[in-house]
């Protein structure tokens, strides 16, 4: 199973400022291995964040997206205390899902 | 070697050619590092490392919770900042991650080979190419460790015990090998660590011989390779620039990477640590 | 006691164990040649045998980089003897194929091909045409080498003969000896001379 | 990160994400959503805007890009992008000279800032384009990031 995402949520006046790192290859699919062979594809495709069940961001990625991937964003409407959670799914139906709370500006 | 010639070719085409050209570089060169220290990738490791260091595993199931580091069994706090040391139970000076070749061996009943084996994250050698589209992954259990438990050293002084013979010795036929020079290309670590100010390509030389550079060079890892997209320790550090002095392959975990290890954190004594950091 | 005194003590004590004990250098010297023995192996190319210095390397270990003037002259004297110049007596080749050559760091690592040609990690060290911006700084800048010097015989046999041994002219260089350990052909150093010598290359515009 | 936030981190308001239960499924889930192969396969900008649902894009100077002139390595290339234009609605990253153009997409509800910070793989020096969805229409800034290559190069 993939490893978990390593969050930040924090409150910077009004809003949710939330960093993220997730755990993952971002494999091109353009690579070859010692032999030659072309290393397939794996990346994270889709990315979902949401706060009292409304959804403050969603992103769809690609293979050029960095590896081992940093995510930076700020949304109103959250408080300390208040519940983040991020999945994110890859293009092999692998996914993952993480939750942090939110701390205090 | 592709991709060098061909950007050689676009810098060409697309900057002028001035002293103030090259101040620029270095100047966004020194932003982009700037802009990286946002999120290390480095805690995905420690994270990994620290849930490892107390797993049970290997042919006796148990953890390394046990593990002296130096300070006593079990405690990691600040460990990482006093080694290289003498142990008596081996009879010898040992680096992070030379001990633990041995509690993977002692506590958890691995043989040393086994140990030994995978020391470092991907194939441990750096791209070839500087395509961004390339790079190797495979997990390495003693990168993860030593991620976590130098991270449960940060900000702390680096300390490295100068109490024992065979620690002196160690430092002393460390700083031969950094001298030594041999191989096709003549070369020592001396070569590009012996001067002040110096540079290869874009990338600042630490003068290892003097505290300041030591301080930030040793002080630095493990780090998050962004080039590699891998977290780095200082044994792989010794084992690549051996690699890149075009010397035959320098064992893992061996006396001369100690030695060396033991030499450059004597040079870098009293600096803070701020590892695992994130590097180019 | 005040906590200050204590670690004034402290630390003289340690000083006076440190001298006290300190190994001496030949102890350290064979700890260090035990060490080269045991704690390298043989991959790929870089074989074991790497390891042994030639008097150059062994004498520039010893002084640090830093040989007293007589070492010095001994060093260069010996080295010189070591120069061979191209039969052909040209020693200019095509600075489009030196540029190139100077652009790679590659070669005599155990993860390079053996069968391709090592390039001559000129940039790694030196500023050469102004258009590369990444270039390093542990050699001195060779930017308008030519424009500078001219291209007469003699120059062009210095500069070929440097990039072959450079100990020839500077004992304990850190420039390694391209021509001399064979890394790089004959004909790779004439591209290079004409990189360096050429009117028309980048370095000299 | 600094030793500060990296306190924050593992004490303050166990901002630490442990495994919450991986495969709960909720509304606006990644499984949920769909992934936009055809504008992801593009090859060039054009071809994006087109992808996303666009005839062409307006350059505009509400759209601020942060990234450095120079990269010192294509691996990873930090970017920021910051839209002032009232109702954006999504913002892409694309890298022109990559082997596909289209890096990433979001989409930005009501309620959270139009700006996102990630960060990149470039295979080159390119132009990398800011696109933004505001109110219906698309709009772009460009701005030139260098690579170079690093280490010795061997």
């Amino acid at each position: 199973m993939a490893d978990p995402m390593r969050i930040r949520a924090s409150m910077t006046g009004d809003k949710v400022e939330v960093k993220v790192l997730m755990s993952h290859e971002m494999e091109t699919g353009l690579r070859k291995d010692a032999q030659g062979k072309i290393i397939p594809a794996h990346f994270i495709r889709n990315v979902s964040v949401t706060h009292g069940g409304k959804t403050v961001l969603s992103a769809q990625w690609g293979t050029s997206v960095s590896r081992n991937p940093f995510l930076h964003f700020r949304f109103k409407g959250g408080k300390p205390g208040d519940k983040v959670t991020i999945s994110w799914a890859d293009n092999r139906g692998e996914k993952r899902t993480d939750e942090a709370v939110i701390a205090g500006g | 070697m592709r991709i060098h010639c061909l950007l050689a070719g676009m810098l060409a085409a697309t900057l002028p050619c001035s002293a103030l050209a090259q101040q620029d570089t270095l100047r966004e060169i020194e932003r982009y590092r700037q802009l990286l220290q946002d999120g290390n990738p480095a805690e995905l490791y420690e994270a990994r490392g620290e849930e490892l260091w107390k797993r049970e595993r290997g042919p006796k199931n148990a953890s390394l919770e046990r593990c002296d580091l130096g300070l006593g069994p079990g405690l990691v706090k600040g460990a990482y900042v006093r080694l290289p040391r003498y142990f008596a139970d081996t009879d010898r000076v040992q680096d992070l991650e030379s001990r633990l070749v041995t509690c993977m061996a002692t506590l958890q009943g691995f043989t040393t080979d086994e140990a030994k084996r995978n020391p470092f994250s991907g194939t441990g050698v750096p791209m070839l190419t500087t395509d961004p589209f390339s790079g190797v992954s495979q997990r390495s259990v003693m990168t993860d460790l030593v991620a976590w438990i130098a991270s449960e050293s940060r900000g702390m002084k680096i300390a490295p015990s100068m109490s024992h013979p065979k620690e002196r010795l160690a430092y002393q036929a460390g700083e031969n090998l950094f001298y030594y020079r041999a191989g096709p290309y003549d070369f020592g670590c001396v070569t590009c660590h012996g001067e002040e100010g110096k540079r290869i390509r874009l990338q600042n030389l630490p003068k290892m011989t003097i505290a300041k550079d030591a301080q930030r060079a040793f002080g630095t890892w493990p780090g998050y390779r962004v080039s590699e997209g891998e977290l780095r320790s200082m044994q792989w550090r010794m084992w690549e620039c051996v690699r890149q002095m075009r010397f035959p392959e320098l064992e893992f975990a061996s006396d001369a990477s100690i030695a060396l290890i033991t030499y450059l954190a004597k040079k870098a004594e009293g600096g803070a640590l701020d590892a695992p950091a994130i590097k180019r | 006691m005040q906590p200050k005194t204590i670690v004034v003590l402290a630390l003289c004590c340690i000083w006076v164990a440190a001298c006290a004990t300190r190994p001496s250098d030949s102890e350290a010297e064979r700890a260090a040649a035990q060490m080269l023995k045991t704690s390298f192996k043989s991959r790929g190319q870089a074989t074991i045998d790497r390891l042994n210095q030639d008097e150059v390397q062994a004498l520039c270990s010893k002084y640090k980089g830093e040989p007293p003037e007589g070492v010095r002259q001994k060093i260069e004297k010996s080295q010189q003897a070591t120069l061979r110049y191209p039969v052909s007596g040209k020693m200019m080749g095509d600075w489009r194929e030196g540029q190139r050559i100077a652009q790679s760091g590659a070669g005599r690592q155990f993860t390079d091909d053996p069968a391709r040609p090592a390039g001559g990690s000129c940039y790694n060290c030196h500023q050469l045409a102004p258009q590369e911006l990444s270039f390093g700084t542990i050699g001195p800048s060779l930017y308008q080498f030519g424009k500078l010097r001219g291209s007469s015989e003699a120059i062009q046999k210095y500069t070929y003969g440097k990039i072959y041994n450079s100990e020839a002219f500077s004992a304990c260089s850190n420039m390694p000896r391209f021509g001399h350990n064979g890394v790089l052909t004959e004909e790779q150093i004439t591209h290079l001379v004409a990189l360096l010598l050429d009117p028309e290359s980048p370095v000299n515009k | 990160m600094d030793a500060k936030r990296r306190e924050v981190l593992k004490t303050g308001g166990g901002v630490l994400a442990l495994a919450a239960a991986a495969g709960i499924i909720k509304p606006g889930d990644a499984l949920a959503q769909e992934w936009n192969k055809a504008a992801f396969e593009t090859k060039s900008v054009a071809e994006t805007v087109k992808a996303l649902g666009g005839s062409g894009s307006t350059a505009s100077g509400a759209i601020e890009i942060t990234a450095p002139d120079i990269a010192e390595n294509g691996a990873v290339v930090p970017i920021a992008v910051e839209s002032k234009l009232p109702k954006t609605q999504a913002i892409a990253i694309l890298v022109e000279k990559n082997p596909s153009t289209l890096s990433a997409e979001f989409e930005i509800p009501a309620g959270t800032d139009p700006f996102v910070s990630t960060r990149v793989k470039m295979g080159e020096t390119s132009n990398v384009y800011a696109l933004v969805i505001a109110d219906g229409k698309y709009f772009h800034a460009v701005k030139e990031i260098k690579v170079t290559i690093g280490g010795c190069g061997g």
